[in-house]
Formats: C-alpha cells, structure tokens, sequence
C-alpha cells in the first residue's frame, strides 16, 4: 500500500452505486463522478417518478410475489387517482392528492428475485442503475429483504420491505434506508403467549422443529422465550434442512417424546408438507400427559395454508393481516382489490400495498423526492385506516408497531377463501418491545 | 536356450495364470530377441492377449517372472503410461487413436509424450513454438505418405490409414518393444498388404516387435521367430520354417488352414 | 474440433484484440439492447470468466463437474473476509480468493478425478451440495448463512487499521484509491476477463491444451502413449476451480456480499448449461452462453405489461393489445419458459450451440468456415 | 427401540420413494444411453395428474357466499356430491386411487411422445447436448404446469380411511408404534411396482430382449430386432414408472411444480450410488441413502455431529463412489 492509497482511501469510498447510475445515463466512460450538492440518487427530472417493484415471479414464491405485484400496481392505480382510491380514502393523516407523489406520475418497473439474494439484487441493481427508480419493496423472505435492504443502503433509495418476518430486518441488520411494515417473529411470540396460555394452558411440553437457517432460528428462539414466559418447558429444538420434503424422520421422534405441543417453525412449503405430515402421523389425535397434543404455525398466510389443504383447521398461528378483519381500511383495500382481480388480496399483498402508500405519502409530507426527507417524514409516523389499527412507524429501528392478528385454521369455511378465523387482535401495546434488545445500528442517510 | 552373446529385450520365465479355475497360462518361457520380430500365434482363446498383457505388467502372474530389460514387471501392477514410458509401444487389436485430432496433433502427441515423461505442466508454452518436434512429426508422416493429410480429422481416416497412423504414432517414440495385437484385424486385402509393406520397412530399421497375428501370410511374411500357442501354453517355438512343417502346430492349429 | 497447430500467432492475437474491443465497449454497444447499465456488464463479465474457465475443465477434457459453483462461493467468502479482516483493497482479497479456491479445488479434484463419467460428476455434485448445505446452515458463524457475509463499517480491517485508512459510509473495494463499483467495478471484471480469455487462449494453443483434448478424445491412447492423465487433469481441474474463485471474488468486489445460494447446485448447473449454450470446447462460446442466460434473467423478466404496451405503442390499439397478449406469456414472469424453450431450440438446430450457428451463417457468407481453433 | 423401528419405516418409505424415481432414470440411461433432466418432471406431471383428477372430480356447483360484497365468493359443493350424494363424496375421497389408474395411460402416452418427438433425435449426441435438451425441456413442462396450476403447493387427500395412523406396534408386542396408513400403502405400491417392473424384464421376451440391449445395443440390433420400438416402450415404460411415484406421493407432499427439480438431484446420487444402468443397484441405492438419512436426521446423533443430515446422502455417495468406482452393483 502506498502512501497514494492513503491519500485517496478514505477520499474516494462514496456512495455505492452513485458514481455508476450518474454515468449510466451518459454510459461510456469511467469517471467517478463528482456529485452536485443538492442532487439525490434517481433524482426525477420529468413529469414521473419510477418505483421498483422486486418481486419472487418464478420459484416457489411466485405465487406470493404475483399477489405482491397486483397489489403494488393497485397502488400506482390509486396514487395516480385511478380506481376507486382504496385506503387512499381512509388513511389518516393523508397528505397524497390523488395526482401522482408530488404531481408526478407515478411509474413502475418490476423484477424477479428468484427468492435468492444474489438475483434479487441483480434485479433491484437492474432497477436503480437502469430504470431509475427512486424506492424499492417487495420480497418475500428475510434473507432476500435483508440483501437488498443494505444494497438499498449503500444506493442511496428507499427500501419499503414486503413479507420479511426475521427480527434482524430491523433488529441487527437494519437500517437507514430500510423500512418493514411487517410484523417479526418477536411480535409473534408476544401475540401468541397469551392467546396460547388460555386454549392450551400454562403447563405445556413443546417441541420445536425448526428450518435451519436465520429466520427459522430467530422465530425459534422468539416463541420459545414467549412460551418459557408462560411456564411451558421446551422439551427439544429440532433443526431441519431447508426444502427437506418429506419431514418425517424429525416427525416420528415427536411421538415419543414426552411433548405435547409441536411448534413448525416453518414457512412455505415446508410448513406445508411438515403440516401435512404431522397431521398423517397422527399427532393431533394424541393424548399426552393427559392433554390433547396441539400443533402450531407460528407464521401462517393464507395463501400457504391453501396448500395444507384440511391439515390446517384448528391450527394456531399468527398473521400481519387477514381479508376478513372489518376495519375501514381492510374493507376499503379488500374492495378495490376484490373488484380489481376478483378475488382477496393475502397479507403480503396489503404489507406491500400499504408500504407503497406509506412511501408516497411521506414524500408528499417531506416535499421532495430526497431520501433523507421522505426517512425524516417516515420516521415515526403516525397512522391508521390502513387495517391493523392505529401504528407508528418506530424512529429507532424503522418498525411498524401496530395488533397483531392471532389466527386459527377455520374449520367450516364459507367460501375457498375464508380458511383462517381472527382469534384474536393483540394490541399494539403487548407486541411491542425495547428497540436495543436486537442490537445493530440504522447509520445515517446516505443521499 | 538363452546365449549371454544374444542381447534379449524381453524374457519371460514359468509363468502361470489361472482365472477362476482356468488355466490362463501355463508355464510359459519367451524371450524376445533385440531386432527380431517375435509372432505369436495361435487359436481363439488360446491366452494371446492375456499372455500379451502379461507380459507388459498389466497383469500379475501366480508363478514366474518377467523382465524387460533391468526392469522386473512381475508385480502386474505397472500403469500403462509406465509401461510405455520404459520404452514399450503398442498397436491395438482395433486402431486407438485421437479421432477429434488432427493427423499431426495425433502423431506430436507422443512426440511430447517421449520427450516430457509423464506429466509436464506447461500451459504457457505455445504449440507452434515446437518446430523441432513439428518438423519430426511432418517428416514421419511423409515417411507414411500421409503429409498431404497431415491437417485433417483423424475420425475421418479408413481403418487401415488409421492402423498406419497409429504405427505412425507408436515409431515416433522409438520404442524398444513395439507390441503388435493383431495389426491387420478386419481389414481387406489391400489394406493388409499396405500394411505389411509398411510393417518391412519397419523391420529393417532392426527395431524389436512383438507381433500377435492370426494371418498366417502376414506372419510369415515378417517373423523371425514364431511360438505358437494353444490352450495357454507354448506347444512349439522356431523359425518360420520349423513352425510351417512342425505337426504338432498343423495338429492344433494349422489343420485346415492355408499356408 | 481441433487443429491447433494451424493457428498463426498473427491471428490469435487479432482474436485477442477484437474479443477486448468487444468487452472494453460494452458500455456502448449493450445499451442498445437495454444491457448497458454496470449491473448486468459486471455480472456479463463476471460468468463470462466463470464459464472460460469451466470450459477449460468440461470443453478441453471433457470431464463434466457439477459442482463448479462451490469454488465460486469459496472465492466469494474469502474475499469477503479479506475485506473484514485485512482491508478494503481488492489485491489481497483476490489473490487469497485465487489460493483459496485452488486448495478447495485440489482437494475435490484429488478425490473426484479417481473416477470418470458420471460418476465423477455426481462426486463433484456431491462435494458442492455439502458445502451448500453446511454454509447455509451450521457453517452460518463463517458464512452468516441464509442473510449472507456482509461487509460492515465497524470489522477490523488490520492492514488499513494499521496505516490509518478510515471508511466513511458503507465500505466499498478499491483498488489504490479507485472504488470498483459501478463503471468502474466493470471495468476491472473487463479487464481480469480479458486477462483469463488471453490465459484460455494460451492453454487452448499450448501442448497441455493438446494434451487434455488428447484426453478427452481417447483416455486409452493416452494412457498408452506415455502420460499418466491424472496430474493433467488435476491440473485442468484446479485451473478451472481458480477461475471459479476469480469469478466469486469479483462478485464480491463489486458487491461486497457472498450469499451460501451461489454454491446451490443450481449454480452449477447454470455454468454448465452457459457452456453448453455457447459451443463447448470454442474459445468465446461460453462467454456468449454466459451473456446470454443473464440477459435472459435479468432483462426478459423485467418486460411487464406496462413495458410491452409501451413497446408496442406505434402499432394500433387492437394490433398491441393482441402483440402484449400474445408475448406477456414469456416475458416477465414467463421468462424461465422462453430460457427453457430457447434451450431446447438452440440444441435441437445446432448441435454444439451456438458458436456453431455464427460457424454456419459465416458459412452461408460465402466465407471458409472458420474452425474453432482457428478462429 | 421405537425410535429406531420408526426410522427404519421412515427409511423404507423415503428409499421407495427414491427407488421408484432412481428405476426409471437408470433404466433410461441404461437402454438409450441418454442422461435425462427430464425425468424428475415426469415424476411431477405423475403428481399433477392426481391435482387434474381431483380437480375434474370436483367440478362444483357453486353458491354464492353473500356475506362478502367485494368480490366473488363461493361455497363449494361438488357435482358428484350433489347428484349421487355419499356415492359422490366417496368417489371425490378416493381421488387418489382413481389417478393411478388414469395416470398409467397418460404418463405412457406423455413418454411415447416425449421419446419419439425429442429424445430418439438425441441418442446419438454427446451427452452435453443431451443435458441441454432436456434440462430445457424440463423447464417448459414445468413452467407450462405453473401456467395452468400456479406455483403454490396443493394440496390431495388420501381416502379417509387411510389418512390418519394405524398402530402398528401392537401387531409385535411393542407400544407407540403408529404409523400413517398413507406411508404404508405407498410402501406396499412401490415395492409391487418394482417388482412388477423386474418381473417384467426377467420374465419376459421383451424384458429380457431390453437387457440385452442394455448389454451389447449393437448385437441385439444385429439379431434383426428392432430394438429401436422397445426402447420407444422402455422410455414409455420409464415415464410411467416416474408418474406412479408421483401421484401416489401426492398425499405425503403437496404437489407444485417446481417439485420435480428438487428431487432430480437426489434421483440422480441414487442411481450413481447405485450403479448407472443397474436396476437392482438404484433398489438397494434408494434404500441405503434413505435409511442412513433417516437415522442421521436423530437427535442422539445430531447432538454429536451437527449438520450431519444436511449432508448424510452427498457423504455417503462419496464415500461409496471411492471405495467401489462403479457404485454398489455396476458393472465394470
């Protein structure tokens, strides 16, 4: 190392991706470039302004990310004041007009992630350094939203995350430019524990099975400190491969022992088939230790319980947000998106519908397109009529802080759409936690 | 037998093999003479080809010994880069040859093989720099008038050019055993006497061959020797002479066959 | 396939030069077809060097690994540490990524090359699903699992501690004061790509190039002409794990994050089939198949409706409507059954892939056919 | 005790399950010479017959659920049900049962046209093109079943009456022995499927014609026979076998379409381990791989070796490739 490295080490470390998006546009030469002190990344010069919509198309979240995508082009509908308006007319406090994010169109691009972090940020890339978009969102697992939270980070755009339930979106990977509307698995556990200590009591056995991987252990570890809370004993923390398929080796030990509570921390299809599984293997028709055996979902969409089929009636779980719920907000977006499609919008798609309303609106609220305006403007923000009830989006860790829906499978549906019944609304006050508990830091904004 | 004034290439002594129950070979004494060509002839299953790899270490003998110059290959565990790289070449019963190469690429393939030994690790070191074994290559195929083609497909040749080729490949290195299995095996007449021509001229370079053959008009034409064996053993070893009048062979062999 | 002596150096080093103008303008050219933003021409060069150097291994001797990808994760993870633990330039991150990569690669390659066929695939398939699946999971203190290793402000980064460099925001690679990202970052991958195609042109003229399609066209000969094939093997075998590494670490490099899934057998799969695709065993094939399946991925799945309605707005209303109904099927979320289909197209007309098409439209030209080799 | 009697079931079951898809891929390479990517998208179009069928056999009417305004949503009740009453719930109930025997002529059709329209062109080519082609045919049939299915998992009931647990353990004097009926009926299928198809080869003049071929292709062809329409058969006979494994494990996991992928892979370690071409070696492969998974995957072993059944089957297959080069039962 010379000492011209010294010179120019610390000079030369900028933003990430500036220096490439500002010549992207004049594309040829390498020059880094000299920013102007007032621009921002993707700053948008005409009468549009371009979001990215980085979704799972292919895989086997591609029908999760489909219903993303619907509900994310309803949302351009309704900024652009197309449509019916949707929670337009039930957000409070609402700065957008219906014309577009401070009188610019709003346009879109799309992408897929493959639900693999590499080409998820080979697609939201794609879409700041080519398309110019201004804020990302979608997703539909932690590790994917985690990948391109920080990418979002060191780009300098906004980051509104879709279906991400770790702890670390916005416990120790967070940051500045990253914000989740959806609930954690921490929030779960807190939802559940009560709901759980009056159906099932406070002397339990459980038995975890868990997908080995981040978001499976920080989900483990959050109900076990949920249910320990209550008096449960954890009787073993079993790890799964991802994609296993068929589960029943890890199943059959359950049998014997000595549990009666069967916690899956899983999602997708594994919570599917390990389900299903544990259902065929007779667990639920069990008595140990003089109770009922239970088995549990902690994380639970509609969308995957549809491939569970019967298995999943009865089963608890928790959920962001549910069609059914009456609120104005749920009943204002269920509409638009029930006569848009014809059929209900799951709980990714209202995460990321409302993420989308969210972003625009706190543009208006900030005036400008600049990121560290529009984080100033979200940064906690107070809202409701958007479902869930009244929610503030946390200065500390940019987490939504809203009720969280306990859900059970139900057992005599009304239509193909009505399988989970609300349990139970757990207010916002008995999810939330101390933002230091997750560690990490958000750094600062980066424009 | 042996004289100390004759210098013997290869000899081979008492050696047994059975596989399963079977006698494979039977107490077999050989010795190969520098520049004689050896034949070795003999029915269908009469162990030539085991006999053949037994004598290049390939397979290991239950009794007996084998030695190939000051190297003993009785062990039967010599790897077949080993087995040339001390000096042994073999023509294959069908034509083993690059087909996706070039003929001269075909033939500088052992050039280098000869030259390097075993392994040498030169990526970097550009092909065309190689004039002096190009050159050798190019002036061994206009020995086997085959320059004219010297940048065609190897795959593309008639099963007698690439039987010349693979001579061509196995002269290139000057072995001091070139071991012959069956070199004109399914090929027509013409292509058999071409080969025969070619396997003279051979001869006359003083170069050690061992040759195992079913026709008795190539045999003949080149043997200095003949051991003709039957049921794995030896029943009878001497001149082309000796062999074509000896009757134990006519009994097993020769019966019917036209001489 | 081969003749190799023929080729002059005169021409070699035209192939030389024309292959770097083709790579240094890629700014220019692939902006016309939507590619030229420095995402996409990193990740263009990136897997053209990964499948260069996969080619060397499958082209040359004909071994098939499946498991290439797992040399491509380790050189990821290295460089990686190297930036976590000793600094920010990307010297000592690609030279450990190289070394580390070789090791891997003498090992799997020692004990896989004991067999051949398939069998030597499916041990390599094996020896990359294990190390996927630990990284993914056990391994998560080394490779931070399923989030993937990041690069974060406050690692130690002894060598720039130590002569007093401080990062300032997110800490980004550089290369003596030049931060390789966006333009940049493709520039450097351009130039190792150029570096690696020169390397693979040597090998492919040089008697150990000969000597491995020596191999792959008749092991028997070999074998009896005097070479023991294993250490040449060997060799290819590390060579090709090396370029993996080099490929992994310029992904990394350019965006510091190295995620377990690039190991996924899928990864390796997506190498094979990049080789396949452009012409086995020809210099520039692979670097065309590469291109190609990442144009496919990161630029057909983008086409939405709104895109095509735009795409098509000169024609009439009923005439785009029909054009957008007709096309949306295998563009966005279609785009895997498009690769699919265009797969399936490509082998079925063109045996050997698509070098074998541009060998057959030069064809019709009336030119000589240009034989690979030659070219 | 138990724990380990389980295991061993579990074992069986997955090494069926792997053996079924293992016979039709090494049956494949063994006769045509060609390495098919394709093969695990036989075994998921088998899976989304038994998805076809039920969704045939319940073609509902419908009544609108008037309780919700917003878009349309109905209560369901199956035709069948409606018109022939429990007749029609139990026809629906054995929508499994019934698959199997509608997949056999359909997945022998999709394997005829598979062979004569494609893989007969590709005998000949190297084995990269081979790989190419059906790797991409692979795609398009999965993606066209995305098309018509989407990509979440669906879920297909077992009959009723099998679809819970039996205790098995009382027929041995042991206790909390309960196993799912499902499993054990599958188990009873594949091991009667394998055996059906063994029985054929061996017993057979076409079977043993075919094995011929898998021995010397040129001398059978020199026998006058044309061995090119038996192999058209063994390819149909291949992608039928692949179809049964799939519909019938459609009530242990809910078919998608990216499910036949994910088992490509697998099928393949299994046929390698087992020796590529060697029916009896992909059995005895199938069942190794998923015994020693089974038992891995244990806690009282994990405890010791963490991770150890993330990577049991790739460890065991390297394993068994180095000590025996051509897999457990191939052939030299």
């Amino acid at each position: 190392m010379s000492d011209d490295d010294k010179k120019f080490g610390t000079l030369s470390r900028r933003g990430f991706l500036k220096a490439s998006i500002a010549t992207a546009a004049a594309a040829a030469a390498p020059t880094i470039l000299i920013r102007n002190a007032h621009a921002f990344v993707n700053e948008p010069k005409g009468a549009t302004v371009t979001l990215g919509f980085n979704v799972p198309q292919t895989g086997p979240y591609a029908d999760e990310g489909a219903d993303e995508l619907r509900a994310f082009k309803l949302a351009v509908k309704h900024l652009n004041g197309e449509g019916n308006g949707g929670m337009l007319n039930t957000m409070k406090p609402l700065s957008l007009k219906g014309n577009g994010i401070l009188g610019k169109k709003v346009v879109y691009v799309t992408g897929d992630t493959q639900t693999k972090s590499d080409a998820a940020r080979a697609s939201a890339k794609r879409m700041i350094e080519k398309d110019g978009a201004l804020m990302i969102s979608g997703g539909s697992s932690s590790g994917v939203a985690i990948a391109v939270q920080s990418l979002c980070q060191e780009a300098g755009v906004i980051f509104m995350a879709g279906l991400t339930h770790s702890n670390d979106t916005t416990g120790k990977d967070k940051r500045k430019h990253g914000f989740r509307h959806f609930f954690n698995a921490y929030m779960s556990g807190q939802a559940l524990a009560p709901v759980l200590a009056e159906e099932y009591g406070t002397d339990r056995r459980a038995y975890h099975l868990t997908a080995d991987y981040t978001w499976g252990w920080t989900q483990e570890e959050s109900i076990k400190n949920a249910t320990e809370a209550l008096g449960w004993k954890t009787v073993a923390t079993v790890r799964t491969p991802l994609g296993a398929g068929d589960f029943s080796q890890y199943i059959t030990p359950v049998l014997n022992s000595g549990a009666d509570v069967l916690i899956l921390n899983h999602y997708g299809k594994d919570m599917v088939n390990s389900l299903i599984q544990a259902v065929q293997f007779g667990l639920r028709d069990k008595m140990v230790n003089g109770k009922k055996f239970e088995i549990m979902v902690p994380l639970f969409s509609r969308l995957m319980a549809q491939g569970a089929g019967d298995a999943i009636k009865g089963i608890l779980g928790s959920t962001n947000w549910n069609w059914s719920l009456t609120d104005e907000g749920s009943q204002a977006f269920v509409k638009s998106f029930g006569a848009e499609y014809g059929f209900p919008p799951s709980q990714a798609a209202h995460t990321c519908y409302v993420q989308t309303l969210l972003y625009a609106n706190a543009c208006e609220m900030a005036g400008t397109f600049n990121p560290c305006g529009v984080i100033e403007a979200l940064e906690g923000f107070k809202f409701d009529g958007m479902g869930n009830g009244p929610t503030e989006y946390r200065a500390a860790d940019h987490q939504c802080f809203k009720n969280v829906l306990v859900v059970r499978g139900n057992q005599n549906p009304t239509s193909q759409f009505d399988l989970l019944e609300v349990v139970k609304e757990v207010p916002r006050s008995q999810v939330a936690y101390d933002p230091k508990i997750f560690g990490g830091e958000l750094g600062s904004c980066n424009a | 037998m042996s004289e100390t004034s004759r210098n013997i290439v290869l000899s081979i002594r008492g050696v047994n093999k059975t596989f399963g129950g079977l006698k494979a070979l039977s107490n077999i004494d050989l010795e190969i003479e520098e520049g004689k060509t050896h034949a070795i002839i003999g029915p269908n299953g009469a162990g030539k080809s085991t006999l053949l790899n037994t004598c290049i270490g390939r397979i290991r003998p239950d009794s007996g010994s084998i030695r190939f110059l000051d190297h003993d290959l009785t062990g039967g565990n010599m790897k077949p880069h080993d087995i040339n790289q001390l000096g042994i070449s073999r023509v294959f019963q069908t034509p083993e040859i690059f087909p996706e190469l070039s003929l001269l690429n075909n033939v500088m393939i052992p050039a280098f093989a000869h030259k390097e030994g075993i392994f040498r690790f030169n990526p970097f070191s550009a092909l065309r720099n190689e004039k002096a074994i190009e050159e050798e290559t190019m002036s061994l195929l206009e020995d086997f008038g085959m320059a004219d083609q010297a940048h065609h497909h190897a795959g593309n040749l008639s099963r007698g050019n690439k039987r010349r080729l693979e001579l061509a490949m196995c002269l290139i290195q000057h072995p001091k055993l070139l071991l012959l299995d069956e070199p004109t095996a399914g090929m027509a007449r013409h292509d058999t006497n071409r080969t025969i021509e070619l396997l003279e001229k051979i001869k006359q370079s003083g170069m050690t061959k061992v040759i195992i053959e079913h026709d008795m008009h190539v045999v003949f034409s080149l043997a200095d020797r003949i051991s003709v064996l039957a049921q794995g053993a030896i029943i009878a070893e001497g001149e082309p002479n000796e062999i074509k009048g000896h009757p134990k062979v006519r009994e097993a062999y020769l019966g019917s066959a036209e001489i | 396939m081969q003749t190799i002596v023929a080729s002059s150096r005169a021409r070699d080093i035209l192939l030389l030069a024309l292959f770097s103008v083709v790579v240094l303008t890629a700014p220019l050219w692939a902006t016309t077809i939507g590619a030229g933003y420095p995402d996409l021409l990193q990740k263009f060069a990136v897997f053209g060097l990964f499948a260069i150097g996969y080619n060397l291994l499958f082209g040359l001797t004909g071994y098939l690994s499946f498991g290439h990808a797992a040399f491509l994760g380790v050189g990821s993870y290295a460089t990686v540490w190297s930036f976590k633990l000793l600094t920010m330039n990307v010297i000592p991150a690609v030279l450990l990524s190289v070394a580390i990569s070789a090791l891997f690669a003498l090992v799997i390659g020692f004990l896989s090359l004991r067999r051949t066929g398939i069998y030597f695939s499916i041990l390599t398939l094996a020896f990359a699903q294990m190390s996927y699946n630990l990284a993914y999971s056990v391994l998560t203190p080394i490779t931070n699992g399923e989030t993937g290793l990041r690069v974060l402000r406050n690692d130690p980064r002894v060598l720039d501690a130590a002569l007093g460099v401080q990062v300032e925001g997110s800490p980004l690679a550089d290369l003596f004061g030049i931060t390789l990202t966006g333009y940049s970052g493709f520039y450097f991958c351009a130039l190792l790509l150029i570096l690696g195609f020169r390397v693979s042109l040597r090998i492919f003229r040089s008697p150990f190039g000969m000597k491995l399609v020596a191999i792959k066209s008749n092991q028997t000969r070999m074998e009896y002409t005097g070479f023991n094939p294993q250490p040449y093997l060997l060799s290819a075998f590390v060579i090709s794990g090396m370029y993996a590494g080099l490929a992994g670490s310029l992904m990394a490099i350019v965006d510091p994050l190295a995620g377990a899934e690039r190991m996924q057998w899928t990864a390796s799969g997506e190498v094979v089939l990049m080789t396949i695709l452009g012409g086995v065993g020809t210099l520039i094939g692979p670097v065309i198949g590469a291109a190609t399946i990442k144009y496919f991925e990161n630029i057909f799945s983008s086409f939405n409706d709104q895109v095509l309605q735009q795409a098509f707005d000169f024609l009439p209303d009923w005439l785009a409507d029909f054009m957008v109904t007709i096309i949306s099927p295998f563009v966005g979320d279609g785009w895997h059954l498009t690769l699919g289909a265009l797969f399936m197209v490509i082998i079925i007309i063109l045996p050997g892939g698509m070098m074998e098409g541009f060998r057959r439209i030069a064809a019709l030209f009336g030119r000589k056919p240009v034989k690979e080799g030659q070219a | 005790m138990e724990a380990i009697l389980l295991q061993i079931l579990n074992g069986l079951d997955k090494g069926t399950a792997y053996a079924l898809i293992a016979l039709g891929l090494t049956l494949v390479f063994g006769t045509l010479g060609v390495v098919n990517f394709a093969h695990g998208a036989l075994f998921m179009m088998g899976a989304f017959v038994a998805v076809g069928v039920q969704n045939l056999l319940t073609i509902s009417a419908r009544v609108r659920d008037t309780s919700i305004t917003f878009f349309d949503a109905y209560k369901e009740t199956p035709y069948l049900e409606l018109w022939w009453g429990d007749v029609g719930r139990t026809i629906i109930d054995y929508a499994v049962p019934i698959s199997v025997i509608v997949a056999i002529p359909v997945m022998l059709l999709v394997g005829l046209a598979m062979e004569r329209g494609l893989i007969r062109h590709f005998y000949k080519r190297d084995h990269a093109d081979q790989i190419l082609v059906t790797f991409g045919l692979a795609i398009v049939l999965q993606e066209i079943v995305k098309g018509f299915f989407g990509a979440n998992p669906i879920p297909v009931n077992a009959p009723q009456v099998v679809a819970t647990s039996v205790d098995i353990g009382s027929l041995f004097g042991l206790e909390g022995i309960t196993y799912p009926w499902w499993r054990l009926i599958y188990l009873g299928f594949s091991l009667a499927v394998i055996g059906g198809v063994f029985a054929f080869l061996h017993f057979t003049t076409f079977g043993m014609v075919v094995r011929a071929g898998m021995h010397d292709r040129e001398m059978v062809g020199l026998l006058g026979i044309n061995i090119q329409n038996r192999f058209t058969i063994v390819f149909g006979l291949a992608a039928v076998v692949a179809g049964l494994a799939g519909t019938m494990y459609t009530p242990i996991l809910s078919p998608d379409y990216h499910m036949g992928m994910e088992f490509l892979v697998l099928s393949f370690v299994v046929v390698v381990v087992g020796g590529m071409g060697s029916l009896p070696g992909a059995v005895a492969a199938g069942f190794l791989l998923g015994i020693l998974q089974s038992f891995f995957s244990m806690n009282e072993i994990k405890a010791y070796l963490p991770g150890i059944d993330q990577i049991i089957v790739y460890l065991v297959a390297v394993i068994i490739l180095l000590v025996r080069p051509k897999g457990l039962l191939g052939k030299d």
